[in-house]
């Protein structure tokens, strides 16, 4: 082996490395000054928090959706299992926040089982990721809707306003709670041997049970992450709303799928950060702040929304094939 | 016929091929040899419009080649087996030969009955039967790979390229696929061949290129040189010893690994043997005789259906990679990219793979420790990488074969089961691995070694194993180790079961 | 006065001459087989007026045999099939809720030339002659008194944001449409964004915290919403950029118990007039007139009361009813008013039915 | 010889074992159905349901195309959308091109698949995401153009979507015979062999001297093309371009494609279980319609048999 091979070769990853770890945090930082550029007012630490209170529940649910990316999967119930737990939490009817530990409780575990069921189909029985969430998003719906014949009704706590809509000295509450999860599965993600795991699985799930891993329950607890981070977020999203209704959610799916790609995490697994899937949902959310500012339609964030996904993910993939 | 004139290829950060000049004449057999990574098979793909070279010109029957696709190259009539299998799965055996050129009837469909017809008659000129209406998925890897070989008789092929075609297959499709080579030869089809067993070269080549660090080192004339020569100008210095002495272990009473009617079916039938600290057991045998499924059956990886195996006096039969680890075992597969290492991670992730749970602190994985450890195994293997923490992917064949080395020494304590550890790997870094694996017998563990090269089982191993068809069909030991009485074994009827098995079971 | 004072109010009205049908051609002895294909039932607000149909046929039990209920979720080609499907099971008459406004218009005729009648209920469709009768409450007379009422709030000047519900769909073009039409004639009312928020409480929320963002909370003088369902998310936004009490700025839109709850709790300006479920009811009662026989109005239009915060009411809006008898403080925020339905609960609702 | 040959007839009738399941799926259904209700098992429901199932099948053609080659197009429900109201919008002004917008909106569709392919092959993105992307640009078009459904077409082109001949609804004859095409194609052409190779590693088919790029272009833009055939299709349904219209198909029409055999990945399947497998789905629809269950329970039960069906293949793996 000559030396200068060697060194060419560790020159070469380094810069893909450095050029793949920038594109997200560059397209946010983009967008940012695009904003800021629109709106003086844009950078001022109450509208930073506005926007992550918006952010949180998506983000949330990113941090689930890349566990799941990155061990080659794809979790598409996560929409269907955030509106299911809000519907879930209010079935309590609880006034009390006492109720609230409880309501965490028994949503999370309903929202593990979830998990579990994805996990198990798609490991156990070979069922294609895509289909196997579908179908779970489908039946989600239809026992949340038979439940609630399509009017959702019953009372959360107070408490839960406060988690989802609340500031504690200044700072949002669900915002917080985003930084506790993205904390702990950040450790878990890159700090842990979990966390190895998930990267060896998803990068080669063969060799991952060659040296002794049990792939399919790594691959079982990357979706029970998904679920429980989805039914948590469907949770501090109806905090954040006021109201249960049907539908919360609607969209994360295909939008937390989107902000990981974003984020640089690739859809063949094994690689990308959980940085860089919030980075993600943090563009898509920007996005939209951006069209509401420029005064545009709607519609129009569908239209920008489609080129910078196709632009960004371009980025990425060109800087691989480089 | 074909010549090469100042090639360059350059990928980011490799100089794959660096301005090589080369030649090849109508009705020779050309070999074309270099260590791994030396750019064979990107020369071969220059040639094939794979690749578009970033310098130089292909003169094609001394014109200016105009192709800039496989396809291109198809038509003018040139044909590659490629080092890797180049089929379709869920395509029939008859559809993967005539891809892209089946005979078609007058609306222009597929003819399917003259393609069966011609694909049979293929393969019968190649002395080989397969069902051409089976899908290629249901195959061996050899059967593929004559499939492969077959590709090459349909049409009129003016050079023929094969990149590494005997890596799976038996000593005896070899020889049908050498006569074959001679026949077309003879017809004045040129051939540009690449293998890395020496054996070959010297039995059908005319004339050999040798490349270095995508350099051209010479073409020779192949009366010219002798083995040694070759190795030397492939290494760049003179390699007397291949084969580091054997050492034969003082026989203990008890084996670290007793087997005993082990089956896992399909391929794997009644399998007893046992295997002692110190020695290197070689299991030898035709390809598809089993002997990948058995070592994957002893690991655990693939499920028996009955059989006792017991380490270190004690029977384990739950048996699962992780449970096979944590006893003590280790197992390098044969696929070292599919099976064996994590591309997308570094080196010290690669090695520490199998006992994460020794860097597992309550603070998370202990990167310094793992980054320590992948240090000294990279200094103790002399693995040419930059740093720990540099990716695998980019590294030659023979350098991750020493990774998962690195892997497999730090994880396992008893027994290493190697599953064609030089496969792909040049004769330099064979020579190496061969010390490295004596010094792992001499370290007190015992090793199963499966090889498909009779010379480095002869070479290396102090016992071996014979294979056919799931059964163990011989053993032999000491001076017994020679490659005629190993073929015989691997190839003869099963009443030439020698007693020599039932000598090691007696216990 | 002994004249009229304010406003000209008369275009609230429908000039057009609303026709009355003769259906002695549809008229059979029961119990009578009646198909009803719904749209969806993918929010509160459809939830309860399907509690309000079945409510309905639960009043007529004696002369509905059977009910046969499809749900198109929204997908007017699913409702096509339903259609097809409901057809085949040889009904009497189909109740319809259309997805959209066109999409249906082929197979309701198709089912008229069949020789069985339609009755559409929430939105019509394009041709005459698809349906005998529709009956809805009026969208635009909706819009219109709940606008004035904005811009006389306001004296007829201020910066005002327009919350219509789900974009494409009839009810809320409509809406906007006569809501703009009111607007128009104060030139003093400035427009500063028309936001879809597909009725859903989160995207109104989004929606106007990034608007509050952009103009400013003090420099928004109303908000005009089609419904409560957006409403609430945006005086949920008001309140998180903390602006409180009455320092919100007036909004409209009713439905949703959720937003009479934040108003009686805020006391900012507020009007609310629901689209009131109770037309199902309605519907099923008008369905079993067509197979008796009885003539029936082309057009039938649910009357709604004006609901507004006390001390609110302006010139020419006046209250039916005053906003704190009309809220129901212990209920749940998500309750649908205006089910027509004695003490309506949701998840307690079931009536017997056919079958 | 004689005798390999006899051989070979026998294997050539043997059913393809990824059908076994679309069909015993079918069985249980239409057996079911007979006992359940008794208007359910007439030849009149049976072309109802054929009539109706006509959408979702030319949607699925064009997907199990593109997945054959190993994609996957998300942007099918934005090209019907988008079909729909580009020719309803034009023919309302110009009745007169009813007939040349019929080739005009095909033609429309093949662009937009064109383009899919183009991009995925340009950039190396995903195809889910490449598709997921044109999606977006496309609805948020349309939805500039028209909030609400827009435009009309002349009263006689409703028949494509309700006219029978014979009986037999005109809209279901043409998608099968587009099932049997696209199968002919598929098995009998080069191109059609080509498109399974792809599949199956693009990058193997490239060294073989198949034109992969020109194939997987081919498949994308066949999807766009019935993409457009099922918006002309619910243009005769409807009578309108509908802005929102497509939405539910895109998902839908990945669900016959499994439960036919087909894998997410390439290279493997058989159209004509998909076409089965839309049958299947339109018939349980119908069925549980008939037995006047409420939607919600039915999302149930349709979500609970696909993962049951589909648990029931053992596919090794492939992503997606
Ligand atoms: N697509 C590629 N991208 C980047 N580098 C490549 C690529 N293909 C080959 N290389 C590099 O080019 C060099 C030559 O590789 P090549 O495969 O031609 O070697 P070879 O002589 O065929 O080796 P072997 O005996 O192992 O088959 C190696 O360093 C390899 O890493
Ligand atoms: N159809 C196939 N497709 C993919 N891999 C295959 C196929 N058949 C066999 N293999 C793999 O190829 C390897 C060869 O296995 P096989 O049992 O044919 O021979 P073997 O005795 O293990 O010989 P060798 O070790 O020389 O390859 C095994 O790892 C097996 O899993
Ligand atoms: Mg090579
Ligand atoms: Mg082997």
């Amino acid at each position: 082996m000559n030396d200068v091979t060697v060194n060419l070769a560790k020159g070469a990853s380094r810069r893909f490395q450095q050029i793949t770890q920038f594109i997200a945090p560059i397209s946010l930082l983009s967008l940012v000054s695009i904003a800021t550029l629109l709106q003086p007012s844009f950078l001022s630490i109450n509208n930073i928090q506005d926007i992550l209170t918006q952010a949180a529940p998506l983000a949330l649910v990113v941090l689930g959706q890349a566990f799941v990316i990155l061990v080659r999967g794809l979790d598409l119930s996560v929409a269907s299992l955030m509106a299911s737990a809000a519907v879930l939490a209010t079935a309590f009817n609880a006034t009390s926040d006492a109720m609230i530990p409880v309501i965490f409780l028994v949503t999370i575990v309903a929202s593990a089982c979830v998990g579990l069921i994805n996990g198990l189909l798609v490991t156990k029985r070979n069922v294609s990721p895509f289909l196997a969430t579908l179908a779970m998003m489908i039946v989600l719906q239809g026992i949340r809707f038979y439940y609630t014949q399509g009017a959702p009704s019953g009372s959360l706590p107070e408490g839960f306003r406060v988690l989802g809509a609340g500031r504690l000295t200044g700072i949002p509450v669900n915002m917080l709670v985003f930084f506790l999860f993205f904390f702990i599965l950040g450790w878990l993600l890159h700090k842990s041997s979990f966390g190895r795991r998930v990267y060896i699985t998803g990068g080669n799930p063969k060799s991952a049970n060659l040296v002794g891993i049990y792939a399919d329950r790594v691959i079982i607890i990357c979706y029970v992450i998904s679920s429980l981070m989805a039914g948590i977020s469907g949770l501090i999203l109806v905090g954040f709303v006021g109201t249960v209704d049907n539908w919360v959610g609607r969209g994360y799916e295909i939008d937390s799928i989107v902000a990981c790609v974003l984020g640089g995490i690739m859809l063949n697994g094994g690689k990308g950060t959980l940085w860089g899937a919030v980075t993600g949902a943090l563009i898509l959310i920007l996005m939209f702040n951006i069209v509401i500012i420029l005064g545009l339609p709607v519609q129009a964030q569908l239209i920008i929304k489609g080129i910078i996904i196709i632009f960004v993910a371009g980025l990425f993939s060109r800087s691989i094939q480089t | 016929m074909i010549r090469l004139d100042g090639i360059s290829k350059i990928f980011p950060g490799v100089k794959s091929l660096d301005n090589v000049s080369f030649e090849a004449r109508a009705g020779e057999v050309h070999a074309l040899l270099g260590e791994n990574g030396a750019g064979k098979s990107t020369l071969i793909k220059v040639i094939s419009g794979a690749y578009i070279p970033d310098d130089g010109t292909i003169y094609f029957n001394g014109k200016k080649s105009k192709w800039t696709s496989p396809k291109g190259a198809k038509d003018a009539g040139i044909h590659i087996i490629y080092q890797e299998l180049v089929l379709f799965h869920e395509l029939s055996v008859a559809e993967n030969i005539f891809i892209g050129e089946a005979p078609l009837t007058w609306f222009g469909t597929i003819d399917y009955k003259a393609m069966y017809e011609r694909a049979e008659e293929i393969l019968d000129r190649l002395g080989h039967h397969i069902d051409v209406q089976a899908l290629v998925k249901s195959l061996g890897v050899a059967d593929q790979q004559m499939v492969e070989i077959a590709k090459a008789l349909v049409g009129e092929t003016k050079l023929l390229v094969l990149d590494e075609p005997t890596a799976v297959i038996s000593g005896r499709e070899a020889e049908i696929l050498f006569e074959r080579i001679k026949l077309l030869r003879d017809e004045g089809v040129c051939i540009i061949y690449i293998s890395h067993r020496l054996e070959e070269i010297f039995s059908i080549a005319d004339r050999v290129t040798v490349l270095k660090d995508g350099q051209l080192i010479d073409t020779r004339g192949i009366e010219e040189l002798d083995r040694d020569q070759l190795v030397g100008m492939m290494v760049g210095r003179q390699l007397k010893d291949v084969f580091p002495a054997k050492k034969i272990p003082s026989r203990q009473v008890t084996p670290v690994l007793a087997i005993r009617n082990l089956c896992a079916p399909p391929k794997v039938k009644d399998v007893s043997f046992n295997l002692y600290a110190g020695e290197i057991l070689g299991i030898a045998g035709l390809v598809g005789a089993g002997r990948s499924e058995l070592a994957h059956a002893l690991f655990g990886s693939i499920p028996r259906s009955s059989g006792t195996v017991t380490l270190d006096s004690e029977i384990f039969n739950t048996p699962s990679p992780r449970e096979s680890i944590d006893r003590g075992l280790g197992f390098l597969t044969e696929d070292r990219k599919g099976e064996g290492l994590m591309m997308l991670l570094d080196i010290s992730a690669n090695i520490s793979a199998p006992v994460l749970s020794e860097f597992t602190t309550v603070t998370g994985l202990d990167r310094a420790r793992e980054v320590q450890v992948a240090k000294d195994q990279i200094h103790r293997f002399r693995i040419a990488v930059p740093s720990p923490g540099s990716g695998v992917s980019t590294l030659s064949g023979g350098n991750q074969q020493k990774v998962l080395f690195g892997r497999w020494t730090k994880a396992c304590r008893r027994v290493l089961i190697l599953d064609e550890p030089t496969r792909g790997i040049d004769v330099g870094a064979k020579v190496e691995i061969y010390e490295i694996i004596r010094q792992l017998a001499n370290d007190g563990l015992g090793i199963l070694m499966i090889s498909s090269e009779l010379t480095e089982i002869v070479g290396i191993c102090t016992r071996v194993l014979v294979m056919r068809e799931g059964f163990i069909t011989g053993e032999v030991e000491g001076s017994q180790i020679i490659e005629e009485v190993i073929m015989k074994y691997a190839t003869t009827e099963s009443d030439s079961v020698t007693t020599g098995i039932g000598d090691v079971l007696i216990k | 006065a002994d004249s009229y004072v304010g406003l000209p109010r008369t275009f609230l009205w429908n000039p057009n001459f609303n026709e009355v049908i003769d259906t002695s051609s549809y008229a059979g002895d029961g119990p009578f087989k009646i198909g009803f294909s719904n749209a969806s039932q993918g929010d509160g607000w459809l939830g309860t007026f399907y509690h309000s149909v079945q409510y309905g046929v639960s009043q007529n039990l004696d002369k509905i045999g059977e009910f046969i209920v499809t749900d198109a979720n929204g997908d007017p080609t699913k409702q096509i099939s339903d259609i097809q499907d409901l057809l085949e099971q040889g009904i009497d008459l189909l109740l319809v809720n259309p997805a959209t406004a066109d999409a249906l218009d082929p197979i309701l005729g198709r089912t008229m030339r069949r020789g069985v009648p339609v009755v559409t209920v929430a939105r019509r469709v394009e041709s005459d002659s698809s349906f005998v009768s529709f009956v809805t409450a009026s969208d635009t007379a909706l819009a219109r008194m709940s606008a004035t009422w904005m811009a006389e709030i306001l004296n007829g000047k201020g910066r005002v944001v327009l919350l219509p519900g789900l974009a494409g769909a009839s009810p809320a073009e409509m809406r906007l449409e006569a809501a703009k039409e009111v607007f128009a004639q104060f030139p003093g009312i400035e427009i500063i964004d028309t936001q879809y928020t597909g009725w859903s409480p989160a995207n109104g929320r989004q929606i106007m915290a990034a608007i509050i963002q952009r103009e400013g909370a003090n420099n928004i003088d109303g908000v005009w919403s089609d419904s409560g369902l957006q409403g609430s998310g945006s005086v949920e936004a008001f309140i998180g950029a903390g602006v409180t009490g009455t320092d919100i700025p007036p909004h409209t839109g009713g439905d949703l118990n959720g937003m009479y709850q934040l108003a009686h709790e805020n006391g900012f300006p507020f009007a609310g007039i629901d689209y009131t479920p109770s037309i199902g009811a309605a519907a099923v009662q008008l369905s079993v007139d067509v197979l008796e026989g009885t003539p029936v109005p082309q057009r039938l239009d649910v009357n709604f009361q004006i609901v507004i915060s006390p001390g609110h009411e302006t010139r020419s809006i006046s209250a039916d009813v005053l906003l704190p008898e009309y809220v129901a403080v212990d209920r749940p925020g998500e309750l649908i008013m205006g089910s027509g339905i004695p003490n309506y609960d949701p998840t307690s609702f079931s009536v017997e039915l056919p079958n | 010889m004689m005798l390999s040959k006899s051989n070979n007839r026998v294997r050539r009738l043997k059913l393809d074992p990824s059908l076994i399941i679309v069909i015993l799926l079918l069985a249980i259904v239409i057996v079911c159905g007979f006992f359940l209700n008794e208007r359910f098992g007439t030849m009149r429901n049976f072309m109802n349901v054929l009539e109706q199932s006509s959408g979702l099948g030319f949607a699925s053609i064009g997907q199990a195309m593109v997945v054959i080659v190993g994609g996957i197009d998300l942007s099918i429900g934005a090209i019907i959308t988008a079909s729909t109201v580009f020719m309803a919008a034009v023919v309302d002004v110009h009745p007169g091109l009813m007939i040349p917008m019929i080739f005009g909106t095909l033609l429309f569709g093949v662009a937009i698949g064109f383009c899919n392919g183009y991009l995925t092959l340009k950039t190396g993105v995903h195809p889910l995401i490449v598709t997921l992307g044109t999606a977006s640009i496309l609805n948020g078009s349309v939805l500039i153009y028209t909030l609400q459904p827009t435009g009309g077409v002349p009263y006689w082109f409703e028949e494509f979507a309700y006219g029978r001949i014979w009986n037999v609804p005109i809209s279901g004859a043409v998608m099968i015979v587009c099932f049997a095409l696209v199968w002919l194609f598929l098995h009998y052409y080069q191109t059609g062999r080509a498109f399974y190779a792809v599949g199956g590693s693009p990058e193997a088919a490239h060294l073989c001297g198949i034109q992969s790029n020109r194939v997987i272009l081919l498949a994308y833009s066949a999807s766009g093309f019935f993409a457009a055939l099922a918006g002309i299709y619910f243009v005769s349904r409807t009578g309108v371009g509908d802005p929102r219209i497509g939405d539910p198909i895109t998902l839908s029409s990945i669900t016959p494609v499994i439960l036919g055999g087909l894998i997410l990945g390439g290279g493997k399947g058989n159209i004509f279980g998909v076409l089965l497998g839309v049958i299947f789905i339109s018939l349980l629809s119908n069925l549980l319609n008939y037995m006047n269950i409420s939607t919600f329970i039915q999302w149930v039960i349709q979500g609970v048999i696909i993962i049951i069906a589909v648990s029931v293949y053992v596919h090794k793996g492939k992503n997606l």
